[in-house]
C-alpha cells in the first residue's frame, strides 16, 4: 500500500495514532485503530479530530 | 378449560421470558393464559416462535393494546417498552408480576446512572414489590404489584444472603458472572450471530453492570461485578469473592448456607469434596426452578468463594415469576415448577 | 410414600438411561423405587452420579444380587450383562422392561450376524413383546416381557411408518442417523473424550448400524442405515430418503402422518414452510417425550424425504420405557412424561 | 512492500469469504492486497470486522466503486451483486476470481430452475473457467475468469470423481450435506442467531439444493442432495451414498482414489479401520486448505459410502481461490496455503 | 532434509502439547524433528493420534529410553514423569525446553504446598531458565535449560506485567481464570467425558490453583487465582480483579501496556469502545501465538479489570516454547509462529 | 530423519505401502499408515504381513 498523503493525527480518547488520508474532509468520521472509537475531523488545518457523539452500542445481555 | 382457574395475560409472550412463561403456565394446573401479547406475531399461534410449544395449546398471539381485566399480567417486555405500559397494566388489572428491570431500583437517581437516561416513571418505583422470596417471601403474599430482580442478581443474592445477613464481609465483594446467549433475549443483531457468539467468552461488562446497582441495594454490599457471555444459550453462574471480617471454617459456612436455606423449596446447597459437579453449574439446571449455591473457603479462613447457578429463563426470570404467583395465591410454592433438571445434558 | 404404589427397580441406575428412569420415577406419582443398582456406586446416593437428583430423593444405589419380588424391573445395563441377567430377572419379577439391545432380534442368525458374537440365550428371543407403543399398544397392556426398541430405531420407524404400512416404498430406504455422546453411555473412553468427540461430525457407521437389522425386522422394509456422531449431548435425528411406489402429492402424505398419529399422545407432525423450525429437530425436544416427525417430498413426488427427531435417553429409551409401564397399567399415556421441552436451547 | 508483487483486490472483504482472503493473502509473499471492499465499513480498518487481522496490517476498507486496473479481483459478494459487477471486474482487470454462485452454472435455464429468477447476465455464463483444480488444473493456468464451486460442490466432487470418471455409478447419488453457520455469512439474521442456531440440526434444504445443479453439471451424475445446518461454525462434510454398476472390493476402491489424488497436493485419502477420525471430519480441517475424502464398501461390494469434509471458508472458497491463483501464476500451489490443522480442537 | 537442520526431540509427543510442538516443528523451516516419543503408540505413525498430521510426514513415535545426542529435547511429559527424566534429557542433550510444572517453581517448600507432595529433584529448582520472553528475553538466549510457565500463568503475567512493574497495585489481586478441556491433557477420565464436560463452568479450583504460586514467583504481587473449565476445546482467559495504588486514567494505563508491548512479536493490545471483540478472547486466537491482553478501568480510576487471552496449546505452551527456541538459536521470533488465527470460529 | 535400513512392504488389506524398520522382530505388530489396520510381521525373508487379530474397538454410540 503506498502512503502518499496520509498525517498522522493523535486520538482525543487514547492518544493512539490515528491516519488520516489528505482526501478527508470536515466532518468526515474516521476510526481510530486502537480503541475503535469514533473520530470527527473538526478541523482540517491543522488536522483536529473530536470524539463522535456516542450512539450507544449494545453489547450486554 | 375450568372455569375457575386464574384468568393470567403475558405481555411480550414472543420474547424468550414470555415463551418460557407460557411453557411453564400452560402446565400450570390452576391457571388458564387469557391473552399472550406480540406486535410482530399477532394472529399467529405461539408454536410459530416456540417450537417447542406446537401441539399443546391452541393460543395465539395477539397485539397489546387494552390490556386490562386480567387477574394477573406477567409483563415480559423490554426495558423502555415495560416503562411506558407499567402504570397502565398495573391500574387495570388486579396483579401485576414485572420480569424487565423497570421498577426494580428504588433510586430514581441510581437508575439514571446505571441506565444512562432517566426513569419516565419514577413514582411507580417504590410501589413494587421485590419478587426476591428467598428474602421477603411474607411481602409477597398480598403484593399486587411485583418486581422480579434480574437473574444474575437472584443468583448472587443467593450466594451472599448469609454473609451480608450476618454482617460477616469486610470490604469490597467481586462478583464475577457468566451468562449464556438467551439472556440479551430474542432481538439481538450481529452481536449474537451465531458465528460471532458461538465459543465466545466475552467480557461484555468488565465492571459497572446494571445488576450491580440492584445487588448493592438488596444487599447492603459493595459489589463489584463483572459480566462475560459464554458459550451457552442458557445458564448463568455467579463467583463471588468475599472476604470475611473473621476467619470461618467450612463448617461454619455449611451452617450458615443450611440454616439460609433449609426450608427453601429452589435453593439447593451443593459444596461437594469429590464428584465431577462440586459447585454449582448451569448446565444440569437447564429448564429447573432450582438455584444451587455452594462455596469453598482458604485455608485461613479469610475468603469465602461462594458460587451460584441458575437458569437465567427460569429462576432467573420466568420460574421465579411462577413462584411469586404461587406464594400470591396461597399455592403450594413448587406447583407448575418441579420438572427437575437433566443429566446427562 | 403411599403403600399402594408400584414397586420399580432400576437395574444399571448409574448409566445415563437409569438416572433418566430415575428421574421420571421420582416424578412418577404412581409408583416408588424399590431399588436401583449399581456395581461401582453401591452404597452411594443417587445424586453422586446424577446432579440433577440431589436434594430430591434420600434414595441409594445398591448392589445388583438378588433382584426379585419388584413389580417392574427396568432392565438398563449394557448388553452383555442384560443378556446375562434377563432370564433371572423374567422370572423373578411381575413384569421386566429391558432398554438394552439384547432381546430386540427375534432370530439368533441376525443377531449373530449385526452383533458378531451368538446370543448366548436365544430362547428368550421370541418372549419379548416389543416396546413400541406407536405400533403394538395393544399386546404392551398384557406384556410382561418388554424390549424397548433402539432410540434411532424409534425415530425410524416412526418416520416410516406411514409409508411401510401402505406398501409405497420401491426400493431401498437410505437413512442417516445423527446422534449425540450420550448415545454411547457413561463407560466410554478415550472416544468420548471431550477435547476428541467435540464437534465431531463422526461417521462411525457408515453401514450395518445394528439398528438397521431392527428396522428391517419390524419395518420389512430394505433400510441403509448410516449413523454419525454430532455435536451435542442428547438428542437424535433421522433422516431417511424413500423412493416411492407411485407419486404421492404433499397432501396425500401429510394425510398419511396424520392419519397414523392423530391419536399418539408423543408424536408431533412437523413440516412447516416457514419459521426456523420446519422440520423436527431434536434440541427442543431435550427431556421431552415427543418424537417429531416431518416430510419433504421433490417436485414429481416420487421422493420423500422424511425426518424425525426425539431425545435419545427420552423417547429413545427411558421416556419410551415408562409410557409402556402406562400403557401396561392401564394409567393415562402421559403420566410422568408430560415435560414439554425448551426453547431457547 | 516489494514492487513487484501482485496486485490484488477483494471484493466483498468485509464477509467471511472476503475475510479468510485477507488472512491468507496477507500471508502470501508474492501478493499485495491493493484494494479491500465493504460498502458499510469503508474507512475503516479491516480488523475492525476480522479481529483477529489486528495488527497485523494498516489496511482499511475502501467502497466498492471504480474497481479497475488490479492484476487480480477477487470477488466475494452475494449472488446478486456479482452478477451486477461481474462483467465490470471483468473487463477492467487482468484476472478475475469469483467466489459466489453467479457464474458456475452454464445453462441459463438450470440457473432459473434452481434460483428462481431468472440470469440477468446470461452471456457471461459461458465465459468462466471452473475453479475446480482437481478437475480442469491446465485450463486454470491461463484462465483470466475463474468460478469457484461452492463448497460442497467442492467436497462432493472430489468424494465422487473417482466413481464419474469410470463409469461405476448405477442409478442415483444421494448425498446429505452438513454445513456450520458461516456457510451462510455474515449478513444473516434471526435465522442464525446463536439462541436459535446453536445445537441446530436443521435440514434447511431436504432437496433441491442448489449446489446439487453444480454437482449434477461437473459429474454427470444424477445426485440428489440433502444439507443440515449443524452445531459448528466453519466446516462442512458430505455423506455420499453411491450404488454401484458392479462390485468393487476395498482394495480396489482404494485404489481408484489413490489413483485419482496421488498427486493433489490438497486432497488426503482417510479410511482407516482404527483409531478416533476413521473418516473425514472437518473439524481437524479449520483453517486448513486440505479436503479429506474417504469410503467404506459394503460387503457385498455393491453400495459405498463415501465422505469428505473441508473448510468450507478455505478449501471450499477462500483457499480455493488462492489455490487457482497460484496455479494461474505458475507458483507453487501450497504457497501461503500450508497450515496443517489443529488437533485437539 | 538439510544436513544443517538443527536435531529437535519431543519427549512425550503423543499429547496434546506433544502434538502441538510436532506441527509447529514439522513447519519449522530450521529443525528436523529426530525424535518423538510415546510408551503408547511407539512404532506408530504421529498421525495415529494426531490426525491433522497425517499425510504430512513419515514419523512415528519411538519409546522414550535413551534421548541423548539431541540439539534440543522439548519435554511435553506430565508432572512426575518430568521430574524422573528432567536430570537425564538435561545431561546428555545441548538445550533442555520443559513445558511441564517440573522446573518452575523455585522454592521446594512453595512446591510441596501447592502440589501436596515433595520434590525428587529439588537441586535441579534453580538451574532453568524461566521460558517467558516477555520477562526475560536476554536470559533465554543463551540458556541451556528452560522452563515454559504454565498457560494461565503467561496469560496472567502479561496482563499484570506493566502495573507489577511500576509498583501499582495496591492489595490482593483477583484473577478469574476459564479453560478449555484440552488444558487437562489427552489421558483424562471421566471428568472428561464429552457428555459430562460439555457446556461446563466447572469451578475446579475456587483458590489456591497450582498456577497461583508461579504467578506470586515472578510478579511479586499477591494474587488469588480461581480456575473454571468452560466450554471449549482449547484457549484460555484470565480477567484480573487490580486495585490500584493511585488513580489512573484509561489513557495512563494505555500508555503503560504501548510502552510494555511496543516491541513484543505477539503481544497485542486489545481494548475497543466498540464492535464485537472490545476485550480479548480466545477463540480468535486458537492455532496462534499471540496473547492479546486488554483493560477496562472503573471512573474513579481506582480499579482495572485486566484482560488476557490466549490458545494454551500454543502461546500457553507449545508455540512458546518454540518461541524461546527461536530466541535461543537467534532466529527471527516468528519463524514458524505465523499464524493468524481465525474468524469466524 | 534417515532412512537407513527400511523395507516396503504391501498392507494385505489396502495394499498400501508400510515401511518396515530393520531392527523390527518376528511376531512384531506394526501398524499400517494407510488403513490402520494392526499387521503382524509373520516372515522375515522375504517380510511378510498378515492381518493382527482383529479386536474390535468400540466406536459406535
Ligand atoms: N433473557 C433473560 O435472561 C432475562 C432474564 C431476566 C429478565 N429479563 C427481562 O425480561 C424482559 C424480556 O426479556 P427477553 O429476553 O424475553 O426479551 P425478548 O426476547 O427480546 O422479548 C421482548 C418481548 O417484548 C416485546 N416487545 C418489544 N417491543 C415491544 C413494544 N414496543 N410493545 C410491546 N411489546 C414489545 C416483544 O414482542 P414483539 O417484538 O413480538 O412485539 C417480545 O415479546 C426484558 O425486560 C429483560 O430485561 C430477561
Ligand atoms: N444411551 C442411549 O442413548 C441408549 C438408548 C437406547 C438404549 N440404550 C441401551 O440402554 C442400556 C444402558 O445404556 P446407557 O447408555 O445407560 O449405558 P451406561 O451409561 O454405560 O450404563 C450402563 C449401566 O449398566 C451397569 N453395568 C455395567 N456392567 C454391569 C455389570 N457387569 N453388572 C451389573 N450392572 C452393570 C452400569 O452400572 P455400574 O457400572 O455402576 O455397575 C450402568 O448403570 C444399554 O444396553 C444401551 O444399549 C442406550
Ligand atoms: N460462506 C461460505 O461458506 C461460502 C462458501 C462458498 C461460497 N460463498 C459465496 O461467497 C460469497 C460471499 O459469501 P460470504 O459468506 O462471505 O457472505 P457475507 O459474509 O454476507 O459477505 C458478503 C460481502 O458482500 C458485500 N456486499 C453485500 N452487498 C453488497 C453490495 N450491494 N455492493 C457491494 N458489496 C456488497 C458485503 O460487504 P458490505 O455489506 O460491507 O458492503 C460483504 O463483504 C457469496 O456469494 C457466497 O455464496 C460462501
Ligand atoms: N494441556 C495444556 O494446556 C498444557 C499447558 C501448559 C503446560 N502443560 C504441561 O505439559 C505437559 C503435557 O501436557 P499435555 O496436556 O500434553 O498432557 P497429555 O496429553 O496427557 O500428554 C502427556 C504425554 O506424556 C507421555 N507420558 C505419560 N506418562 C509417561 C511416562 N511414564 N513415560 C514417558 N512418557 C509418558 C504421554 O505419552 P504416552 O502415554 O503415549 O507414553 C504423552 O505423550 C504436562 O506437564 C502439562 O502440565 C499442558
Ligand atoms: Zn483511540
Ligand atoms: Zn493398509
Amino acid at each position: 500500500m503506498s502512503d502518499v498523503g496520509v498525517s498522522e493525527v493523535r486520538c482525543p480518547a487514547c492518544e493512539g495514532d490515528v491516519e488520516i488520508d489528505s482526501s478527508t474532509r470536515q466532518f468526515e468520521i474516521v476510526e481510530c485503530p486502537d480503541c475503535r472509537s469514533e473520530l470527527e475531523v473538526i478541523g482540517l488545518s491543522p488536522m483536529t479530530l473530536a470524539l463522535a457523539p456516542e450512539v450507544d452500542e449494545d453489547w450486554g445481555e | 378449560m375450568a372455569a375457575d382457574r386464574l384468568r393470567v395475560a403475558v405481555f411480550g409472550a414472543s420474547g424468550y421470558v414470555g415463551g418460557e412463561l407460557l411453557r411453564l403456565l400452560l402446565g400450570h394446573p390452576q391457571v388458564e393464559i387469557a391473552a399472550a401479547t406480540s406486535t410482530r406475531y399477532a394472529g399467529r399461534p405461539v408454536g410459530t416462535v416456540h417450537p417447542n410449544l406446537r401441539g399443546l395449546t391452541g393460543l395465539r398471539f395477539r397485539s397489546p393494546e387494552e390490556m386490562g381485566g386480567f387477574d394477573v399480567v406477567f409483563l415480559a417486555a423490554e426495558l423502555q417498552t415495560a416503562i411506558k405500559v407499567g402504570a397502565d397494566l398495573a391500574k387495570r388489572n388486579e396483579c401485576l408480576i414485572d420480569l424487565s428491570p423497570a421498577y426494580r431500583l428504588r433510586d430514581p437517581a441510581v437508575f439514571e446512572r446505571y441506565y444512562g437516561t432517566a426513569h419516565t416513571a419514577p413514582e411507580l418505583l417504590g410501589s413494587f414489590v421485590s419478587g426476591h422470596p428467598e428474602d421477603n417471601r411474607a411481602a409477597l403474599r398480598t403484593a399486587r404489584l411485583v418486581s422480579v430482580p434480574g437473574c444474575m442478581v437472584i443468583a448472587t443474592l443467593i450466594a451472599l444472603r448469609p454473609f451480608a445477613a450476618d454482617d460477616l464481609v469486610d470490604g469490597d465483594v467481586i462478583v464475577d458472572c457468566r451468562i449464556g446467549s438467551s439472556g440479551s433475549g430474542a432481538a439481538a443483531e450481529r452481536l449474537n450471530l451465531h458465528a460471532e457468539r458461538s465459543g465466545a467468552l466475552r467480557v461484555f461488562a468488565p465492571h459497572g453492570h446494571r445488576h450491580e446497582a440492584e445487588v448493592c441495594q438488596a444487599s447492603g454490599l459493595a459489589v463489584r461485578m463483572t459480566a462475560t457471555g459464554v458459550e451457552a444459550v442458557r445458564g448463568a453462574q455467579v463467583v463471588c469473592h468475599v472476604p470475611l471480617r473473621r476467619p470461618l471454617s467450612e463448617v461454619e459456612i455449611r451452617r450458615l448456607y443450611r440454616d439460609a436455606y433449609a426450608d427453601e423449596p429452589f435453593v439447593r446447597v451443593i459444596a461437594q469434596r469429590r464428584g465431577l459437579y462440586r459447585l454449582p453449574e448451569p448446565k444440569i439446571l437447564i429448564g429447573s426452578n432450582f438455584c444451587d449455591v455452594g462455596f469453598s473457603v482458604t485455608p485461613d479462613g479469610r475468603r469465602v468463594v461462594a458460587v451460584a447457578a441458575l437458569d437465567n429463563l427460569m429462576k432467573g426470570s420466568a420460574g421465579t415469576g411462577v413462584q411469586c404467583l404461587n406464594i400470591r395465591m396461597g399455592w403450594p410454592e413448587r406447583l407448575g415448577l418441579a420438572f427437575a433438571g437433566l443429566h446427562p445434558i
